[in-house]
């Protein structure tokens, strides 16, 4: 009924394909947007190449901030740690396919700053996730 | 100038017009609805231009000056200070201190008052419905000084659970602080009754105004309490003041909170002297122009009377509560309408409250989700977030009707 | 919208109309000559007009809203910091902190960095020529920490006395504060060059720019400040905000200065958590139209050209101390006119200021008289007040002219 | 040339009657308005029936401030501690004869703000004293 609804989003955010948890994992990280209490919990397991060949999200928020973090969690399996670095934004949005106000693009962000805490560390990209 | 009144009932169609925002489109073809007057209400026009022609006639820096401009800024920045004061039955305009809002004036009573009469050991009251305002400055403070914070529960309906705080009164504590209404779940506290039992168990009160000084007559000489907080931005004032009203004794007694211009009598190299009361607490060049935007707007809701509008906002709450218990899968947070104000906070079965927000918006009507700055309560309620309609002056029944439609169209997108 | 210039120079006369006051007659057939800019500027219709067209249109609470208006306001909002933190050459919008005023800007530094960094035994540099806006936060600090203020001393001719300042950098100072320009004497200190030797003596440098901000281009990135304090008011902007620079790593160590609403991560009954900046710095609902008013100002003087303005204003003050200097019984303070903005503080013979700020606003000259929050530098000169008249980009030589004719009306008096 | 320095200010400014000390006194009081730096002290001898036989000002300040000092000061003699007590203030702005501004009128009324602390002592009459 609504470009911000539109199917995929509410599908995702019904029946997602990727939440749960991975345990042992390589890579684990979980934050919050204070702003509505959205929170994601990303897990990635990597092959001997750097390689992800399992991932998942757990978590709790708005249809926006999980149907990403669903769509986001699909996308990067097959991903190298250094491509999930170049990862933007920007591509997230146009998966995505939705039209996003500054606050409920945080909720559409927040998987994809988890990831990227989640691979880097946080100290050092710091700008890089302030901006998200 | 302001809305002539009837039969001390609000003529709501009037009033939407001294609103200009409230003609608004939010796109084409869909009116405004706002439901989010606690969050901050619109300003009448009677305010805004109040503050235009300051500017334009009669503006310049206050008090030190003795050209007219500044006599006259003077006269109208202090005359409006007087209107606030005696808008909440202050006996002094002296007792009035403008801050920048009334989260402010907590912090102002947190270190002045606090600063000189916490210590480790001691106690503070809140309780479980209070505004992050009426909990972090508290909480930053006994960090440093190591007294205990407590918080009084509520009762199943979320009201203030009186047994429980007259029990934790007796623990002494030194202040105890607490929200006349809940900015969440409407919750009116009987604060008369709260203050006397605190005083006679030999505490200090902060009554939190934020919601209910715009919404209902409140006159700290009936109340009886010592400190009350509130902002201009949420009575049809405008952003960038606030006030806190204080008893005389507390107020003289305490230090000054920040240091600069107008707080002084004297400044020498090695020490100062502070000037008297109100200036005492106001350190630098005040909002002046908003003290004449906040005179205005109290001149306004004066005018229309503040029984005539807690009576339109108890029709509306009535009647918001009634519709929205219809929709299946609304859970409503708060007690009954007879016990709360204008503010109807609810979940709609698994629907997160910002898609609510969000679906509701693209007819207009705009409402808050999220913790409402009320974590803690929303901790204890058990939810991250709510979805909040509030409402005020300028309300109207049809624009209950939209959210209820709304709320349909919410249910359609997650059916 | 604004003014268009040519050629760097103002076209005062265009200008003018854009500041509906100016138009305005003390009383009848007397014109105002405003001369009391150093106290406070007017407002041109533009900055007015864009709070009223706020509030009108798209006005909201901030930040935590997913409705239309919210986004609207907060874009708003948001994007009038980007430009006054733009406007002092700051790195990041999250490095300007709006305050209520600059006085509480330099009272966050003091009650934040200071009550971390500064103890007993300590040292805190400042200058003779401050207001008492950066000398009463630190004594306020200093009665409780312990710590000792030193005051650099002035040369002969009222400027800094850059070896004696040098000297006590010797001692350690852990914090320089100075103002770029003495509201009294005019003077503009070498901000750049104390800045270099402040922090080659390992202190961290506040530069009060109440009132360098408003008249000259004034660039943080370039002075290597590591905060800097202004106000709004003074800068054709609103009364009810200021705003606070700071070095990143300075701000992002500090802890909160107050706590409430918007500065918070989360909240527990029991703890919290501080946000990012700015946010942390910014409890309860900011001055949020008064912040468009604010981008709104900054966007109309850069419109003019800080150059051109300055220049403007160097041409004023040297006619105005040329003026005052043939006026016998006249004795100005402050350094020449090319060390100084556009301020002129004088005593005429034993004529007490107040009567001559009284005689000339018989004539609609509009000037203060008092110690103008500099109570010690005024000690130091030996004076318990003076008159001042100061000007910014709206006057004209006439005004000058107007002021001397009144001096005359005071020489009649007194005679 | 102007009602606010009409002569009577202008001459008793520049040529006091009352102006000096009294040393010994029976009251004596001094205060300042810090807006302006005007300073007043009043020394008074009382006689046996309470009754003032000398009174004299000191201090430093604007015409309107001296002027008002030396008149009142000078009013004052023959004057009972009680009259002192019930002298208003309407009474001296009417004595001054001018029309005064509210900043001005700090300035005329810190005499009488002085005397009548002088005579009361502080603490009795902080609400009559924080209106004038
Ligand atoms: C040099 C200086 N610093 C600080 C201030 C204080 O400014 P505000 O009163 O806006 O806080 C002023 C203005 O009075 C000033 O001239
Ligand atoms: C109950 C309550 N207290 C305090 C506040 C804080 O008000 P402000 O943000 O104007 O300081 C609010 C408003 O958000 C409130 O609802």
């Amino acid at each position: 009924m609504d470009d911000l609804y539109r199917e995929q989003i509410i599908d995702r955010y019904k029946n997602p394909q990727m939440r749960g948890r991975l345990d042992p994992h390589d890579y684990t990280y979980e934050d919050d947007n204070p702003l509505c209490g959205d929170r994601i919990r990303i897990d990635l397991r990597v092959d001997d190449e750097g390689r992800i060949n399992e991932a998942a999200f757990s978590g709790d928020g708005c249809a926006i901030s999980q149907a990403a973090a669903d769509l986001l969690t699909e996308r990067v399996v097959g991903m190298s740690l250094e491509e999930v670095k170049s990862y933007t934004k920007d591509e997230l949005i146009e998966m995505l396919g939705i039209d996003l106000g500054p606050v409920r693009m945080k909720c559409a962000l927040l998987s994809l700053k988890v990831l990227k805490a989640g691979v880097y560390g946080l100290d050092e990209l710091e700008e890089e996730l302030a901006s998200l | 100038m302001a809305t002539p009144q009837t039969n001390n009932t609000l003529d709501v169609g009037a009033i939407r017009k001294d609103f200009p925002i409230l003609g608004r489109e939010i796109k084409e073809g869909v009116p405004l609805v706002y439901l989010d007057s606690a969050a901050s209400s619109q300003k009448p026009s009677q305010v805004i231009h109040a503050m235009s022609r300051f500017y334009e006639t009669e503006y310049a820096n206050v008090h030190r000056g003795i050209h007219t401009l500044a006599e006259e800024a003077t006269a109208a920045f202090e005359s409006a200070r007087e209107k606030v004061a005696r808008f909440v039955g202050a006996e002094s305009p002296r007792q009035l201190i403008f801050t920048r809002n009334a989260t402010e004036a907590i912090n102002l009573v947190a270190h002045s008052w606090g600063r000189a009469n916490l210590q480790d050991g001691d106690r503070v009251l809140l309780t479980q419905m209070e505004h992050h305002s009426n909990i972090v400055p508290w909480q930053m403070l006994a960090a440093e000084l190591g007294f205990t914070i407590d918080y009084a529960p509520m009762t199943e309906d979320h009201r203030i659970d009186l047994e429980r705080y007259g029990q934790m009164l007796e623990q002494g504590p030194k202040l105890v602080g607490f929200t006349q209404m809940s900015n969440v779940l409407g919750t009116i506290n009987p604060v008369a009754r709260m203050t006397e039992m605190a005083h006679g168990a030999g505490a200090v009160v902060l009554v939190d105004g934020a919601q209910s000084v715009p919404h209902m007559a409140v006159n700290v000489a009936e109340l009886d309490v010592d400190f009350l907080v509130f902002s201009a931005h949420k009575m049809c004032g405008p952003t960038g003041i606030g006030a806190l009203y204080g008893r005389r004794e507390l107020l003289e007694e305490m230090p000054p909170f920040m240091g600069g211009g107008e707080m002084i009598k004297r400044v020498q190299f090695d020490s100062f002297t502070v000037t008297e009361l109100p200036s005492k607490f106001e350190a630098g060049t005040p909002p002046i122009a908003q003290a004449v935007g906040f005179g205005a707007a109290v001149d306004y809701i004066s005018n229309l009377g503040m029984p005539a509008i807690r009576q339109h906002e108890q029709e509306m709450i009535e009647r918001a509560l009634d519709q929205l218990e219809e929709v299946p899968g609304v859970r409503i947070y708060g007690p009954a309408a007879e016990h709360k104000g204008a503010v109807a906070a609810f979940t709609l079965s698994d629907a997160h409250p910002h898609d609510i927000a969000e679906i509701l918006d693209r007819r207009g009507v705009a409402v808050r989700a999220g913790h409402h700055c009320a974590m803690p309560l929303h901790e204890k309620l058990g939810l991250p977030a709510t979805t909040r309609a509030s409402f005020y002056l300028y309300n109207t029944s049809d624009e209950i009707d939209s959210l209820i439609e709304g709320l349909y169209d919410v249910k359609k997108v997650f059916a």
